[in-house]
């Protein structure tokens, strides 16, 4: 049944899909010497781990418990721990804590009890994660959703370059069907979406074949353009909805799972099998067999490059994720995530950017493309003029990042890089707000405490004092007498 | 003639506006502690005395009666002189005395002799501890503002550096 | 990794078509026909007062940038600078003394535009704050209009406009332009005259240097708006704001006493005014609706200044005066931001 | 109606006292660094300019004529506006504090603000009626006000621009203040 387009979504730009690879059948990389597993997150600890050094592990068993929200662990395949220590990371900071385990089997499989119950812990002790990019855990979500009203399931994947989801799609529709119809049973939503691009025919036309005349999921032809993938634009355009800023989805009743999230959902809950392989993009010039590949958590970028074929040479970035939203790596040992969608090996040949930060000439291409509809250039001229806290007046907080004023941008002006820099430093500055309003808390607390300390002192010396006057009144008056003539020295 | 009717004017004049002045002085008198909250919401409570006054609320109270300057917080440093600035209207001045790294006391417990001196002084109330017993400092809570070193008789407190905060770098 | 990857780790890895550069040298080349048309109708004079202009205004600006930083001397090459000299060129009368001009490019590029911190930081719009401080200041020059048909070859243009350009051997060439003329009939009470529309509208009566051929210019305008360089509420807000005014005086208006708006719309400085002047994005707001009242005011002042005021043309200065109001208007026009 | 309307129209734009008289330049600079201030201060004027036109018009009209002391007219007219000023002053501090505090010394200064004086003496000497007298005021408050917080959000975006070193602060200021005079003038002639 095809779904009516509520409202096109703000903003958003046509991009030239060049989808290498996107029609290839999906390799499984072949099994890497070692795994490399991050405990931390800018140097800020998620994961906290649970074996030690020359410990042998087996295939998917959990290596680190997650804190918080955050979802465990566990090993690609059987091996040894080799080391804990502190390795080149995806994010911001250079070095992150990470476990390494040297790999050397995968035959016997570590059995996972099923004591768990409430499927959002079997979910968290499961591992499994957003794999859309944002690596959202969740298990968070489907419990903040509840009995969602509307399930979407997010097979959009408007970024050029990027393919797994459609191959997923394409190769997998049946099981993908039969996971949405186990997970609608478990979290028994409203209505069931399930939304995907018209421009990627094949993955259309396996998942038509696969719902056939179903009427309990609905399918949403949506044609093709960037952002739309977007968790809040992709709710606007099939529900015509705005999320309110600062508000997940999730609390709305709105649970929005990317299409291989809930693959692994599906293992998880019905097999017991922990999230240990994703589907892996491997695109760009770089890369002589561009496609998409089977590839274990944990396995560092050299690997999976070399094997689609890597020419080191012609290569001038490798980016994690997508072109447009993903992450540059200084190096290629950095390990792929439970987020990481794909791995580009860029040359000259792919339009690079240069960003040359010529003066900006306000032109507002940036503000007609904006999902959020913020405006990028009022907020660079204020970031620029370090006046953070009026750029964030103007709504630097509900930027997504999505990358769009910063390629249309003629000056070729770092927009992105801008704000998740000043992001990052209004967080920095709320923690100090939060640890200020904390402590003033703790000194009215003490506050509190001298004083119910002094009257539980003055009520004991003023019965005293009482039980004192009923013995001997006339001792007493002198007392009072040389008080009084003491306090009124005190007053000259 | 002039003289007189120019006197007669005048005084009349300064006369009656002297008055309404000081019936409208008494009527309206200015309420000043809103703008003491506003300002020491503002303040990092760190009651670290560093700006000489005992604590964020005199600290407050001196801005506005004209006494201290708004940019004498250290630990609030840059932040908090410009907010004051954007509240009181001021123009930005660089902070007095720069705020070194964080730091946290850090009690030697061999050499505590419980006596329990810096648990008075400590404004925060983050150092547990009995009398004739070992005393430890909450290293969470504490904000580094060193009033607990001098009441100490054996001197068993010293300040530790926190580890640097990861800061991302401008593009 | 043997080569060094690019600084920047995050934002897109990918960019568009669009260049600095590229769309600087769009607008100009949506600008050559009218200048074209300049050099034929005003010979020569037109041609070095262009150069003029557009060499000084390089050498100012570059010195400018020299003086800041000498990494900056590099912005000097990206047109912008460039495309104001020439929209300050063709806002000039063509056979003026030399210095004029290079006054003329000294205020625009260095005073009101790299004092200000350079591209993009520039409040108000400098080809016309030059060319109202050279209004004011030098009037006498600024309205002698170059007769058409008395343009002379090169050698005396440079002569009247390097050696002998003071007063008395020159106003033998001038004449008055249509505005000029219906100014004065108002002051004096003759009729009002009744210019030959067609003839101002393919560009052949005297005028500032660029603002003779409305054709030409609608013609540069059309390409700019199609080819996605300007949007169109600027020129459509000035459209309506000189539009609106001028059929509203002229029906209600006591008889004889104002133009017809056909004149208004085939005088070439309302089209220069609405394609080139208004649509400079750095002193113009950025929201559409902004865009649209802050062009709308521009042109209703333009009209209301020479109708009711001292001074012929109040492009330039409806130009600064809203130009002046511009952070005010984007405070107001903000769109609603996602979900708030 | 018309007339009046022509009144209030040239004291606003035509001879706006800022940009074409040059009264009250002081405060014009000094209040315009934050927009909150300058809507607040442009506020006050109106208030006080209106006032004053209106009540300096009847002081001279019933006291200094009958009684013929003119000469005493600028001492009694500095008097009046001083207490009115001194009653602004006290009704900000009470009902808005934050505003009180961020104009600081600007509030009593429009007792000196050429502006202010300005008006009230030229109402007097071009003798407009009483009317005309409190239009006057009124219109060239509304102009100061205006220009004042145009300039604000000038300046407001000025402080972010990239201003060479030499410029920062108060010459940038002073340079946009002269431009926008400039495009002033354009006003010139109007509403003859």
């Amino acid at each position: 049944m095809m779904f009516g387009l509520a409202k096109k979504f703000d903003g958003g730009l046509k991009l030239p899909p060049n989808k290498h690879g996107a029609e290839a059948p999906s390799r499984i990389l072949p099994i890497p010497e070692s795994l490399t597993y991050y405990l931390t997150k800018n140097i800020k600890e998620t994961h906290q781990c649970i074996v030690n050094i020359g410990e042998t592990v087996l295939f998917g068993q959990s290596i680190a418990r997650g804190l918080g929200h955050q979802p465990d662990i566990h090993a690609a395949y059987g091996g040894v721990i080799e080391a804990i220590g502190s390795k080149a990371g995806p994010y911001d900071a250079p070095e992150e804590q990470a476990v390494i385990i040297r790999t050397s089997e995968y035959k016997n499989v570590y059995k996972h009890d099923d004591k768990i119950k409430n499927k959002s812990d079997l979910l968290k002790s499961m591992g499994v994660a957003g794999m859309g990019g944002a690596a959202f855990p969740t298990g968070e979500k489907v419990q903040a959703a509840g009995a969602p009203r509307v399930w979407l399931i997010n097979g959009v994947e408007c970024e050029p370059m990027l393919s797994c989801d459609q191959c997923l799609m394409r190769e997998q529709a049946d099981k993908l069907v039969q996971a949405i119809r186990y997970l609608a049973a478990e979290i028994m939503p409203g209505r069931v979406i399930l939304a995907l691009e018209s421009d990627k025919a094949d993955a259309v036309s396996a998942m038509r074949l696969a719902l056939g005349d179903v009427t309990d999921i609905e399918l949403a032809c949506l044609p093709p353009r960037y952002p739309q993938g977007g968790e809040k634009q992709l709710i606007q355009t099939l529900l015509g909805l705005e999320v309110p800023s600062g508000t997940h989805a999730a609390h709305l009743g709105i649970l929005v799972l990317n299409v291989a999230t809930v693959m692994a959902a599906f293992d998880a809950l019905a097999y017991h099998l922990p999230l240990t392989h994703r589907l892996v993009t491997v695109a760009g010039q770089g890369v002589s067999a561009p496609g998409n590949v089977w590839v274990p958590i944990g396995a560092a970028l050299k690997d999976v490059l070399d094997f689609c074929g890597y020419d080191g040479a012609a290569t001038l970035r490798v980016t994690v994720g997508g072109p447009m939203m993903g992450r540059a790596v200084n190096s290629l040992d950095v390990a792929v995530t439970k987020g990481t969608s794909a791995i580009l090996a860029l040359t000259a040949a792919d339009e690079l950017a240069v960003y040359s930060a010529q003066p900006c000439i306000r032109c507002g291409v940036c503000t007609e493309v904006c999902p959020a509809r913020l405006q990028p250039e009022d907020m660079y001229f204020n970031i620029r003029a370090g006046r953070l806290n009026r750029t964030r007046e103007t709504g630097l907080m509900d930027c997504i990042a999505c990358g769009a004023c910063a390629y249309v941008c003629p000056s070729e002006i770092p927009l992105v890089a801008s704000f998740l820099y000043a992001q990052q430093i209004c967080r920095i500055e709320d923690e100090q707000k939060a640890r200020a309003a904390y402590i003033g808390d703790l000194v009215k607390a003490r506050d509190a405490r001298l004083a119910a300390r002094r009257s539980v002192r003055m009520g004991k010396s003023a019965s005293r004092e009482a039980a004192a006057r009923t013995v001997d009144p006339a001792a007493m008056e002198k007392v009072d007498a040389a008080r009084e003539k003491a306090r009124s020295k005190i007053d000259k | 003639m002039e003289m007189i009717s120019a006197l007669i004017v005048m005084g009349a004049l300064c006369l009656s506006g002297g008055l309404a002045l000081a019936w409208a002085a008494r009527k309206f008198a200015g309420n000043e502690n809103a703008l003491v909250v506003q300002i020491e919401e503002l303040l990092p409570q760190t009651q670290c005395a560093q700006c000489g006054y005992p604590g964020c609320k005199p600290y407050a109270e001196a801005i506005v009666a004209g006494e201290a300057d708004i940019n004498q917080c250290q630990p609030g440093g840059e932040r908090v002189v410009k907010a004051l600035g954007q509240l009181l209207g001021a123009d930005y001045r660089p902070p007095a005395k720069v705020a070194e790294k964080p730091m946290v006391a850090f009690i030697r417990e061999a050499e505590c002799i419980g006596c329990t001196l810096c648990i008075k002084a400590c404004p925060v109330d983050c150092i547990i501890g009995a009398p004739k017993q070992m005393h430890t400092v909450i290293t969470a809570d504490c904000t580094g503002c060193t009033l607990c070193i001098p009441p100490c008789p054996v001197n068993c407190i010293d300040m530790e550096m926190l580890p640097p905060r990861w800061q991302p770098e401008r593009p | 990794m043997e080569k060094e990857l690019k600084p920047i780790k995050q934002g897109p890895a990918v960019h568009g078509k669009s260049q600095l550069q590229l769309l600087m040298l769009k607008v100009v080349l949506a600008l050559s026909p009218a200048l074209i048309w300049a050099f034929y109708v005003f010979g020569w004079a037109a041609f070095i007062a262009l150069m003029l202009t557009c060499v000084s205004g390089f050498v100012f600006e570059w010195v400018a940038l020299r003086l800041r930083s000498r990494g900056r001397t590099r912005q000097a090459y990206d047109g912008s600078g460039l495309l104001s000299c020439i929209l300050l060129a063709m806002s000039l009368p063509p056979m003026g003394p030399w210095w004029l001009y290079v006054l003329g490019s000294f205020v625009s590029i260095v005073i009101t535009k790299q004092l200000f911190g350079g591209l993009g930081q520039n409040v108000f719009n400098p080809a016309m704050s030059a060319r109202v401080f050279l209004l004011l200041s030098c009037p006498a020059y600024m309205t002698a209009w170059l007769d058409p048909d008395k343009k002379a070859g090169l050698v005396d243009t440079l002569r009247y406009m390097f050696i002998d350009w003071h007063r008395e051997s020159y106003d033998a060439l001038t004449t008055a332009t249509t505005l000029d003329a219906w100014r004065n009939a108002k002051l004096t009470g003759l009729p009002l005259p009744q210019p030959e529309l067609t003839d101002m509208f393919v560009g052949s009566t005297a005028g500032s240097m660029g603002e003779v051929s409305a054709m030409l210019l609608l013609l540069g305008g059309m390409y700019l708006l199609f080819s996605g360089i300007i949007r169109w509420h600027l020129p459509a807000g000035f459209l309506a704001g000189v539009m609106l005014p001028a059929t509203l005086f002229w029906l209600l208006g006591p008889e004889g006493t104002h133009l017809s708006p056909l004149v208004y719309l085939v005088a070439g400085s309302t089209m220069m005014g609405a394609f080139f002047i208004v649509t400079d994005p750095v002193t113009a707001p950025v929201t559409p609706h902004a865009r649209f009242v802050f062009a709308f005011l521009i042109g209703a002042l333009s009209y209301l200044i020479p109708a009711y005021g001292l001074y012929p043309v109040g492009l330039s200065f409806a130009v600064l005066l809203m130009n002046s109001t511009v952070p005010l208007l984007e405070r107001l026009f903000r769109p609603r931001i996602f979900g708030r | 109606m018309k007339e009046v309307l022509l009144i209030l129209l040239s004291a606003t734009l035509v001879n706006n006292f800022v940009l074409t008289r040059f009264l009250g330049v002081c405060p014009f600079m000094g209040v315009s660094q934050r927009l909150e201030t300058a809507v607040g201060m442009a506020m006050a004027v109106t208030y006080v300019l209106t006032l004053t036109s209106a009540a300096t018009w009847m002081l001279n009209a019933y006291i200094l004529v009958p009684l013929s002391a003119e000469h005493l007219r600028l001492m009694a007219f500095i008097v009046l506006i001083a207490v009115v000023v001194q009653m602004t002053e006290i009704l900000v501090r009470h009902f808005m504090p934050a505003l009180h505090r961020a104009m600081g010394l600007f509030l009593p200064l429009i007792t000196t603000n050429c502006a202010v004086l300005g008006v009230t003496l030229l109402n007097v000497g071009e003798q407009l009626g009483f009317m005309a007298a409190t239009v006057q005021g009124f219109g060239a408050s509304l102009g100061f006000g205006l220009v004042l917080i145009v300039f604000a959000g000038l300046r407001d975006r000025l402080d972010g621009c990239d201003v060479p070193e030499a410029f920062k602060g108060t010459p940038i200021a002073l340079i946009t203040a002269g431009i926008m005079a400039m495009a002033f003038l354009g006003f010139d002639g109007m509403g003859r």
